[in-house]
């Protein structure tokens, strides 16, 4: 079963101290604000930052996508803070 | 003419605009971000970006600002890394037979780039402490409102 | 910074944005207005313009652009004589602490220069013909807009 | 009696062939457009770039003004198509 791809960026990388990593692949219909909540409930640097999900976006397969749209069979994951632009 | 370039390199602005000009559309417009120097202390801006997601996202704003606009020619450089204060940031510039078509995409384009483009910067201070840049509701409203 | 020019010769596009970029101001925006090259058979573009009224009109405005947005600098250049197609004719340039501001400013600007400054340009053609362009209706509301 | 300098733009300037006079000063309420209609009666040059004032513009002392306003003690009226910019 492939596994989905997460990435993350700027503080929300910082605080979970590491910039990609591979994870089992969740229902299709799940959403990117269940797998926030699971990767939350790992505590540690995960909790802290992923507590607030209203701090977060999100992208699925390189495009922006609102937390409760659902991964369906995307390959990658993308949580970082709001972009700031240049 | 379209060109995109996500570099850590500074780039040359007469250049750029020496190309749009060559186009023969009567006018260019340009924007170009620097590093502001006097906020207390700042010593440097750190640019992060996610590679898979900007090079496609920019291709795709400066696509809908062709479809938008008459436009001859398109020119977005967005840097990333290390910047000090002064240094140059971002830059667009437009070329166009019609005025507004070359400033009003060149808004467009740079409000998109400052909202929207998967950059994040991060502050570095002169004593050490570090902290990284909040998004601005106002630059999330700028760029709804070419949506509207 | 506030520099003005109005003059015969050719101006240098990158020493006037390194200029405005110089003022740590964070945006630069420009807008500089070319003679088109492809209408058909012209050769060049003759501009006259009122020496007694341009300098004090340009300055007038950019006293009310300094005066309507928090910029750190303008730049304004025109040119006059006779420019061949792909000569630079206009410059404007601003710089700010606020994007908006920059970039509405030199829209301002611009239009201003394209509608209200006492310029006339007649146009030279390979038959030997010539033409005094015409004033366009919608150069003229595009200033007014500015006033309401 | 000081005298009032005119000067001329452009086509105007080209169809009267001259690009500045001096003329005897008019009255102080009389308009740009009763100075149009004097210069115009003097026939040639004047008359075709003058006879249609709806295609002139004006400027008194270096200053945009409409053609129904008054000279007064100005010392310089500009007459010129509509401009055209840069």
């Amino acid at each position: 079963m492939a596994e989905l791809t997460i990435v993350y960026f700027a503080w929300v990388r910082e605080v979970i101290g590491r910039d990609e990593e591979q994870v089992e692949r969740p229902a299709p219909d799940s959403s990117v604000a269940d797998l926030i909540a699971t990767l939350a409930a790992r505590g540690g640097g995960y909790a802290q930052a992923l507590e607030d999900p209203t701090r977060l976006r999100a992208a699925i397969d390189q495009r922006f996508a609102p937390l409760d749209t659902p991964i369906g069979d995307a390959r990658e994951v993308a949580l970082f803070p709001p972009v700031t632009g240049g | 003419m379209k060109r995109i370039a996500i570099q850590t390199a500074d780039f040359d602005v007469a250049a750029e605009l020496a190309a749009l000009e060559a186009l023969g559309g009567g006018g260019v417009a340009s924007f170009t971000g620097i590093v502001r120097g006097e906020e207390g202390g700042l010593i440097a801006l750190e640019l992060e970006h996610y590679p898979a997601m900007t090079q496609a996202q920019v291709d795709r704003i400066v696509e809908e600002a062709l479809a938008r606009w008459p436009l001859l020619g398109v020119s977005v450089i967005h840097r990333f890394g290390r910047l000090e204060p002064g240094a140059r940031i971002v830059f667009v510039g437009t070329a166009s037979r019609h005025r507004a078509a070359a400033l009003e995409s060149c808004a467009f384009l740079i409000d998109w780039m400052k909202s929207d483009a998967p950059f994040w910067k991060k502050e570095h201070f002169g004593d050490g402490a570090t902290q990284w840049v909040e998004a601005r509701a106002e630059d999330e409203a700028k760029a709804q409102g070419w949506r509207s």
